[in-house]
């Protein structure tokens, strides 16, 4: 960000000036894209809790061992566990963190909160989706009457203002422009042309809030075929600086009528951080994102069967 | 002595789908508030429109398979519309929900609600919560919020650490002074009784106690004084029907165990 | 709108709770729906320019002898000018008016703006856009930079602030809170859950801004159809009190992927007025507007030759 | 006395489709505009990316079924995105929008636009122009922004009566001081000859004249005194291959002839 403040809609626009607004060849590897997210960057992780998680770059990030990163999540889930343990993370910005209702309070979590060594700023999930809407449409702040009241007022330093149309006070979010968005899709065509199924989430937003977005997608298919079905785009090519072929790529959090996240896998991991804390996160990283060399290699620690089976499960769902 | 004829999360159930009227839209969390939900569509309720925060309207919920999460293709199935979810909250705050219908946390005697951290440091807590999620814009927002929560006097404090969600704050009409135009936390219903918020000072109020719990039971279980309804009335037991479709729709126990 | 200011986010909130946000029965008929119209209504029709304009719905409207309405479009094209000829339009609020470029300033407009009959209030189109979404956001004003520094700040009242976070010049737009919005949409469920294909335009927003909220649909779909596409869904049936079947409901304007506009018929229009100015209007009123009792026997005013030639044109376009 | 070989608005088209650059994006008005960035794209500019204010992303326009508006299907032909009309011109406001490329209007000293209204009561005007429509959003917001009009001294006024998008305003900061922190007006390209805006007062210059048209020309044309450029370059003619792709687009003429 270097050193501008998060909501300077002036330095976010310069950035995107000197930027290429191109249409044309967009297709990397997952690792060519990480390669874009630098040390100190400010993060955004599109998709929410473990839905449509962009997990392929994020893993792809920890193995290139990124520091000093700020993690921007509406909710987080086991995403931002990993990042802490592996030290990837200075700060995260959330309005919840933890697995899910069943899982309880991520133990993860409050080790690395309650003993100060990465700094939580809440906001609302409804004031963070308004500081990537601003941002999105360029400017500092976007007026709101959520979090009027509340102590989340003062963790992140909202301001109200006094309406010049109607006297009421009003809360104002400052926007949030991203360093980096990271994005997991349905299908993108080799320029960056991206569209969604299903609950389409803050994806549309933060990819406008960004500087850079990188972005994985279940599938490459043909410009045409995205001609055919303009009104499905929801984010435009040349806002894209990478996009890469990564089918699975939220696995194992979950993509909307693709494949329900692995539940089952959510429950080994956090009985093994109830059995020896963050050390079993520690393991997990070592044996699911150290150790794959790729994303490919990655889905083989899981196999065949057990991919196809959470496929049919979203398939039930969706039909 | 006999088994009691329902879980405790079974009565949260059964007296939170009691609140919900028909033709209304309700912005529900998961967990018990999502089947109180779907036992109102199910009894009395049936043009009821469900809304999820992770940007999913009019669901069908099916048996067996609730969701664990609003972000998720459980939550989504056979819905009507998928927007973003900044628009599904926008919508609250625009006016578009009537009822936010959520679960338990720390509660305070003026219903405002702590599910960010306990301790005086909120950048160093002594127990660090979730956080909001989507709890504080729904207090905030709706047209009418009802808490569901399980009635433990480690949750009903005098003061929370930190207001996460706005109640009351601290009481009169400090909620509006704060900007807050509309809405307000009507109703509190947990495994003791239903509670509302007297209309002057805005301090929590018994209105009806369960069958077999007495005021005492209540004034045990709550960090405050409570105040009481001109008439404490008796809320009438779990129906069967009630029972019957409420375990049809969590065959599991999931949330109801 | 009662003495309300268009951007007293409060009044229209209370507005919108005093109505039941119903998931039941909302099918009706193009004239039940247009009764919903009250003289002095501010009304805010969807679609853009030629594009999806409510226009079975402004012909009722017109056929009820409405009075004193104020209509808002970003765009204004021919409905516009009927308005205006019927007298049914003490104002407009628009960011443009005539036909299209082909056929030069609207004579019609040019009457009734320079008498000072028909006050027409501009906005940019972004600007007016944003008063949309400002409502629809339910907050009084949105932050922008358009307009700034233009005589346009002057005409509807835009005010500046000087921002809180950074200290740089805004426009503060206000929201535009309709009593009616007309919409002409492709599908539609009898609850009133509405999908739009194509190009969005400004419906989505406009619903939610309205009070009341009127729908014409070209094709009624069984619930089960809305719910296999839930991701088509742009405006969920409680938002909406009514919705009528009216195939070609936009025509001679255009409907994306089903019909073109017909610009032959805006061709022999617009010769007439500039043969006999505005009674050429008033001859078209009794012809296509008073003159059919319904909307079907406005369409046979056309015949089933001339519309599936406006069908075809269209289906190679999107093809 | 030969035959001119190519007409007002076919050099207007070329002279503004060499201005455009590969790799960018261009928020284009319908008619010459929009031909001349076509041209751009079938010649020297093939990434150039199309944005039209009806919410099009990169449509591919049909030869011979040129649009009318913005807001039909033959501009939306193909194209890659339909985003919502707002949402368009945010993506200009945010700074994704790298050239405003419009049509012609009444155009004063400092390049303000009028196309509201001519007189002095806004209200009660002498003759009302149909409005900025997205004039005033994309001059305030794009990058850069170039007006393409045939050079006529009933459109170059001094000063506009009314300042419906803003060029420089009265010159030197005050455009910037209004709060338009990005963009400008970067070029005028009329039938005369290529503009520009000295650095300092922000008043119209020429840079080039096209061919055969002399300075005298131009300040006939003209209601206010021109700056010169300190060299006044002159254009290349409209090559052949220009005018044989322009034509080829716009077989009927539509906005050619």
């Amino acid at each position: 960000m270097a050193g501008a403040a998060p909501w300077d809609f002036r330095e976010a626009r310069r950035r995107l000036e000197t930027k290429p607004k191109s249409s044309g060849e967009k297709l990397s590897s997952v690792e060519d894209a990480a390669l874009r997210v630098r040390d100190g960057d400010t993060v955004a992780a599109g998709g929410c809790l473990f839905s449509r998680t962009p997990m392929a770059l994020v893993r792809e990030i920890l193995r290139q061992r990124r520091r000093r990163l700020t993690l921007v999540r509406n909710l987080m889930c086991t995403e931002g566990e990993l990042m802490m343990v592996a030290g990837a993370v200075e700060k995260v910005v959330t309005a919840w963190m933890s697995i899910g209702l069943p899982w309880g309070v991520s133990k993860i979590m409050r080790e690395h909160v309650e003993s100060g060594r990465v700094p939580l700023e809440e906001w609302s999930h409804l004031a963070l989706g308004l500081r990537f809407h601003a941002a999105a449409m360029g400017v500092p702040f976007l007026p709101t009457l959520t979090m009027l009241g509340s102590d989340l007022m003062g963790v992140g330093g909202t301001q109200t203002l006094r309406c010049p149309y109607t006297g009421e006070t009003l809360a104002l979010v400052p926007a949030l422009f991203p360093d980096v968005a990271l994005l997991h899709v349905h299908r993108a065509d080799r320029f960056g042309n991206c569209q969604i199924d299903g609950y389409p989430h803050m994806d549309a937003d933060i990819a406008r809030a960004a500087s850079t977005v990188l972005v994985t997608a279940e599938e490459i298919i043909p410009e045409a075929e995205v001609r055919r079905h303009p009104d499905r785009t929801a984010i435009p090519g040349f806002m894209v600086d990478a996009v890469a072929h990564a089918p699975f790529g939220s696995f194992p959090h979950e993509c909307y009528g693709l494949y329900e996240a692995d539940f089952d896998h959510f429950g080994e991991y956090v009985a093994a951080i109830d059995a020896s804390g963050s050390r079993a996160v520690g393991d997990y990283l070592d044996r699911f994102v150290y150790g794959p060399a790729t994303h490919a290699e990655y889905l083989e620690r899981f196999g065949r069967e057990r991919l196809a089976r959470q496929a049919g499960r979203a398939r039930e769902l969706v039909g | 002595m006999t088994a009691p004829r329902y879980t405790p999360a079974e009565l949260l159930a059964v007296m939170g789908s009691r609140q919900l009227r028909d033709d209304t839209t309700v912005f529900a969390g998961v967990g018990v508030p999502l089947l109180a939900a779907v036992l109102a569509q199910h009894r009395h309720a049936p043009r009821l429109t469900l809304v999820i925060e992770g940007g999913i309207i009019a669901p069908r919920i099916e048996p067996g398979r609730l969701p664990i999460s609003t972000n998720e293709m459980r939550a989504a199935r056979h819905a009507t519309m998928l927007p973003g979810i900044t628009d599904t909250f926008l919508l609250a705050q625009r006016g578009f929900l009537d009822c936010g219908f959520i679960g338990g946390a720390q509660i305070d005697r003026h219903g405002n609600l702590n599910t960010s951290a306990i301790g005086r440091d909120y950048w160093k807590p002594t127990v660090r919560l979730p956080g909001s999620g989507g709890a504080n814009d729904i207090v905030s927002l709706c047209k009418e919020v009802i808490v569901l929560t399980l009635h433990e006097r480690r949750r009903f404090v005098e003061t929370v650490d930190f207001v996460t969600s706005p109640g009351y704050l601290a009481g009169g009409d400090s909620r509006q002074q704060a900007g807050l135009l509309f809405g307000r936390v009507s109703r509190v219903v947990t495994t003791l009784g239903l509670f509302s918020f007297d209309p002057d000072d805005k301090r929590l109020r018994l209105d009806a106690l369960h069958p077999g719990v007495t005021r005492d039971a209540v004034a045990a279980e709550t960090g405050f004084e409570v105040l009481m309804a001109e008439r404490v009335e008796a809320t009438e037991p779990p129906a069967e029907d009630e029972l019957s479709l409420l375990r049809a729709i969590d065959p599991e126990r999931r949330f109801l165990a």
